[in-house]
């Protein structure tokens, strides 16, 4: 019997889940414990973020919000490996990377409160916004892909989906496009294990999800997600590849979902207390906080000051956010074509006349 | 004892939940399927409960993916079983319509009978619950012009239940829309009979004569409301749910119209191409003798309907169908 | 001298090549992506040449899949491009409706103008040619109920030429439905001269005083054939060609009706909800005064359109729209 | 470095281009030379089938036809190892499995003569019709397999599809699915290096077609299309495997299409003639011959009996063709729905009118 084709698919971690090294062969940023002290900071950030945020959906000053407790290390570890350029398509959870790209935190919240204005955000004008419709963000990336192979710009185009997401057609179809055209193309698989109230076995029989890749052609490998310097790691070496011309990557980055799926939301449903409790231990600001104490660059009194400072922080952006007026009603009719047909010209006097009357 | 004095009040959603219960103790080939119907119930809990009842070859979850879902029901219903497939919000039927139109509409015709596809796509339908982008979509229109589908949307617990019914007996692809505004909105007696409703009939609610308002869905409550509103001032509305869109039964909104010479027609929808319009052009082909005013539409403007802070803006209202009314009533 | 006198008689496919390859030229980010559109020059040859001329980067084939045609367009769209997609035939469009309702349709109002959407999807449309199933459907109803599209229906070389140019430079998303039964139907001059028709007006083909006929596409040929028919009889039809359906140019239609009084929508989509509905409906709203007669609509039958053999019994045709005016003249 | 997963696909031949034997562990069915005789002599049924069609079309007596010149192997092989409860979902080129299956010449026919009553076919009732909209039948085979599954039943659902087809997004919903539920589907990956004009190496990076199984975490094969020992033996074991329980397959059949696409496209716009040329030395019909004929169980005064008789039987089924009158113009209103809705009768009113004046 001849072979007609063998696979191997890595599996990429550095710090075990209690904080310690697993190997040597560390990364030339991971070497620099500011750096890594920084990416830590920033995971700090968000999770001061996502507590208050979840705590404004309780008081009813948000609306329906999905938080990113647990995704911290993927989402730094995304967002901070990439170039101001390059684009990043994220699903509606990844505000750890489009921080530290630019996105405001009031954006975010603005986004959630209902209203579109926080889509018009500060990160990088080419980003894409929040996509709601589970993996199609990912062909939107495809072709930003392609439209930089095609101007040859050093770019990459990045996107998350989530595990339920990789069952998505939208998100074979972005492989597939990426292996065809040998596009700058990475895909982050955010495997959180749960897709809403589906688990991860429940999505698919491949083994990994990392594989989803093969069926396109492209290079695939399985990051401990909790593990910032993996997903860096990994993330930097296949912009890499990627930017220079070497074609697409998929990246699955294991980890979970602490967090309901939305406010909207009970786990308690059909997740065991067990489960989450045990993923507790392997989540990802514990082993970074002890690995960079055992370096000696961080401290408890260092991590209660500069939480105290993303408490402020934040705090300034829920009420910048809080401050925002409605939008006028003539939003919803301004920004659907760039000139106004006359139909439309009609029905926006229609909608003034009812403002008028209220 | 009659079970019909003695039902509990329930919701819109409650009935449906009960609808598919009693269709699958009744009918061994009757299966739900969709993302999170499982264990979860559905993000709305329509089908809570079911899988501990019915087990999980009855209830099944599945991949987070639309086309999948749509790909194998029609493959189910083609062979043998009646899966009621859920998805999860009307934002996401876009990937269904390939299969909807191409294959679940067509199989009878296109094999003259040998393979047919009794299936049900439950859809939780509009606006008007401040839920995120793609969570409120007023998009039956698209399937009014697919032939070989019935388009379906109940407007009370009672029709819910009724008219779920229908449609898992039916032997032919339904789309149920239900409007998610009203799944809690109020309670209502549903005897658990097994009585479907029929799938052919518009139903009138209320008895007018000045004017007719026709309508479905969520807007079925504030048409109601505005009939009501204007029955204080005199003027008398019938109130005419439609229920069924595709086929529509058009003779009982021309009777309608016969009686009281006007009509506002009000949906959700952005109003061009909406279904609306072919209400209003049936009009215009059938009653122009027995119409004082001309047809006006209450509907949703022709922009995506916005994210919450402008939502209500959006949306018909009851002041928007009164000053509508109104409107027809200064012509005479 | 000038090319208007000296420009050869070309066809309607070949309008179409003409006009990409003006864009392309004139436009760098201008590109054509779709099936088979590369060194085939697509099914139906409206691609023929240009990747030879323009490049492979500036024509690429696709993986047979629509959803991704789809998805990369909006990518490409979005990121500085001008794609051109071709969808194979009208029949294979629905996979690719998710892309266009949820994300071309919406990026600028999503964003807010941060992000746009500047594409066209050129869509082989209807029927009449003898093709297999899935290759002879009028689905253009089911766009026009999608806010933040545009829908464009060229019906002569001309018009094809004019329209498509002003559909790529348009900055936002449109889609672009070409009769394949007038491909290659007959040919006219139309100078490569670079200028582009208005997207938003309705074109009246032959004035008239007794009739209007408001049709697009393919049955435009029969609505002018039928005017012809008529006049040997005395009667004067004024035909529209409604050219662009969304935004509609509702004016042009009232203002003919406003003379003739009568009106006969044609059309190849099932009737029910077809776009039809959405003129006869504004006419009932805005009309009802002017009009002498019922509106009346000549258009398919609420069924898939059916394999050849009965294709020609499902379609509107010269006979029907002549008996549908003289059932309106019969009315006074 | 861990690794995470690995995979290997292997690559089944039994017959040589040149009709030799290339290992000696034959599978039972083909230790059996009138087996291989039966299935040889069906194959060439199929092709004086699809000479005659074409004939036919170019004559102006059938409308597009999908030739299936070179598929033989692969049709047969497929078609001949399904049980008749199995369901068969084929594209629109897969007349050997179909006739093997019970349906007839006529009705290929009529199909493609524009008439719908071609998919009222004589093949088993459950069997799908051609599939026009390339992939999704996929996904109804899948469906079928869950039904199957759920009921207990130890029925298959298989279907094909061509190279083009595995780029479809339905292809891969429908292993994934099949994947997740472990269902009796096997998936028949018709790649006959061409998708219209759109070559194999350019709608996929995958090295194999058979790989597209990965991603759903199915069992994948490779196997030479053109060699029908090859084509049953991977069947026979997919099936039964399937049939089994244990779960569904990916079989990529790499073969050639020596015709045009349709009758409506002209190939030697956008293909080399050489490839065609070499392609004909590897057809699946030549070797077999060779092979049979080494094992003295055929002679070429057999092979033009046969032919003649396939000529003869072929000859019937268009005379049944050419005799079939249009249908009536109320069919196209009488299958729609099982009760005609008032609204459609009006209509089919009408049509019956417009027929009275003809
Ligand atoms: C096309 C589509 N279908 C369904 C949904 C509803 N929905 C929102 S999130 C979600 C689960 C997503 O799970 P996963 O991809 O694992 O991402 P996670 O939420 O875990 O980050 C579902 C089903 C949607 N947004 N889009
Ligand atoms: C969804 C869809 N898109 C496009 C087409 C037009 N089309 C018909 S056959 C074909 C190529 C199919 O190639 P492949 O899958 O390799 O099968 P083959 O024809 O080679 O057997 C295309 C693009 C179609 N039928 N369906
Ligand atoms: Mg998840
Ligand atoms: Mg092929």
């Amino acid at each position: 019997m001849r072979t007609a084709a063998t696979f191997e698919i890595d599996y990429v971690q550095y710090l075990g889940e209690d904080g310690r090294l697993l190997r040597e062969d560390l990364p030339d940023f991971a070497r620099d414990p500011k750096v890594l002290l920084a990416l830590f900071k920033q995971m700090l950030l968000v999770r001061a973020f996502d507590t208050k945020a979840v705590a404004l959906q309780r008081t009813g000053k948000l609306g329906t919000y999905a938080s990113c407790l647990g995704h911290e290390a993927a989402h730094i570890g995304i967002g901070s490996a990439m170039q101001i350029d390059d684009v990043l398509a994220p699903s509606y959870r990844e505000y750890g990377a489009q921080f530290v790209r630019g996105v405001k935190p009031r954006e975010v919240l603005l986004y959630w409160g209902g209203d579109e204005r926080g889509n018009h955000f500060s990160g990088p004008a080419h980003d894409y916004p929040w996509c709601v419709p589970i993996g199609t963000q990912c062909l939107h990336a495809a072709g930003a892909a392609l439209a930089f192979k095609l101007r040859d710009e050093p770019r990459v185009a990045v996107a998350c989906v989530g595990d339920g997401g990789s069952s998505k057609t939208d998100t074979y179809a972005a492989i597939n496009a990426a292996g065809a055209y040998g596009l700058p193309f990475v895909l982050c698989i955010i495997n959180n294990q749960w897709a809403i109230s589906v688990p991860r076995k429940a999505q698919t029989g491949a083994r990994t999800l990392a594989q989803k890749g093969l069926a396109g052609g492209l290079d695939c490998v399985q990051v401990d997600g909790n593990d910032l310097i993996a997903v860096r790691a990994a993330m930097d070496h296949a912009l890499k590849r990627a930017r220079a011309g070497h074609g697409g990557s998929v990246l699955e980055l294991v980890t979970y979902r602490l967090s309901d799926h939305t406010t909207a939301d009970d786990a308690r449903r059909y997740r065991p207390d067990e489960e989450v409790k045990a993923a507790w231990t392997r989540e990802p600001l514990v082993r970074m906080r002890t690995y960079l104490t055992g370096l000696g660059v961080w401290s408890e009194a260092e991590e209660l000051a500069w939480r105290e400072e993303c408490n402020r922080r934040v705090d300034e952006e829920v009420n910048a956010y809080l401050a925002v007026p409605p939008p006028p009603v003539t939003d919803m009719f301004d920004h659907l074509y760039e000139t106004l047909p006359l139909d439309l010209a009609a029905q926006r006097e229609e909608a003034i006349e009812w403002e008028a009357r209220r | 004892m009659s079970s019909a004095t003695t039902a509990p009040a329930i919701t819109l959603i409650e009935a449906i939940t009960q609808a598919l219960a009693y269709e699958m103790t009744n009918d061994p080939s009757v299966l739900v399927l969709g993302e999170d119907v499982g264990v979860n119930g559905g993000v709305f809990r329509a089908t809570a409960g079911l899988q501990l009842r019915f087990g999980m070859e009855r209830v099944l979850d599945t991949p987070l993916d639309e086309t999948t879902i749509a790909g194998l029901t029609v493959g189910l219903a083609t062979q043998g079983m009646k899966p009621v497939a859920e998805v999860q919000f009307d934002g996401f039927v876009y990937p269904m319509l390939d299969h909807l139109v191409c294959h679940a509409a067509r199989f009878r015709n296109r094999t003259r009978g040998r393979l047919t596809c009794p299936m049900v796509l439950r859809v939780p339908w509009g606006g008007g619950i401040r839920a995120p982008e793609h969570h409120s979509e007023a998009n039956e229109a698209m399937f009014t012009n697919v032939p070989g589908l019935r388009v379906v949307m109940p407007s009370s617990p009672q029709r819910a239940y009724g008219l779920l019914l229908a449609a898992i007996r039916d032997p032919d692809p339904v789309i149920y829309l239900e409007p998610k505004r009203l799944y809690r909105q109020y309670k209502e007696e549903v005897p658990d009979d097994g009585e479907a409703l029929p799938l052919d009939v518009c139903f009138v609610l209320r008895e007018g004569s000045d004017v007719t308002l026709v309508t479905w869905g969520a807007q079925v409550k504030e048409c109601l409301e505005a009939a009501e509103t204007l029955a204080a001032e005199g003027i008398s509305a019938e109130v005419v749910d439609v229920a069924t869109l595709k086929p529509l039964d058009f003779d009982t909104i021309h009777e309608s119209v016969r009686k009281t010479g006007r009509c506002v027609i009000v949906h959700e929808a952005c109003r061009t191409a909406g279904f609306g319009a072919e209400i209003a052009a049936r009009l215009a082909e059938h009653a122009m003798y027995d119409l004082v005013a001309p047809v006006e539409r209450v509907t949703g403007y022709d922009v995506p309907i916005p994210l919450f802070r402008l939502e209500m803006k959006y949306l018909p209202s009851v002041e928007k169908i009164v000053a509508a009314v109104r409107r027809t009533l200064a012509v005479s």
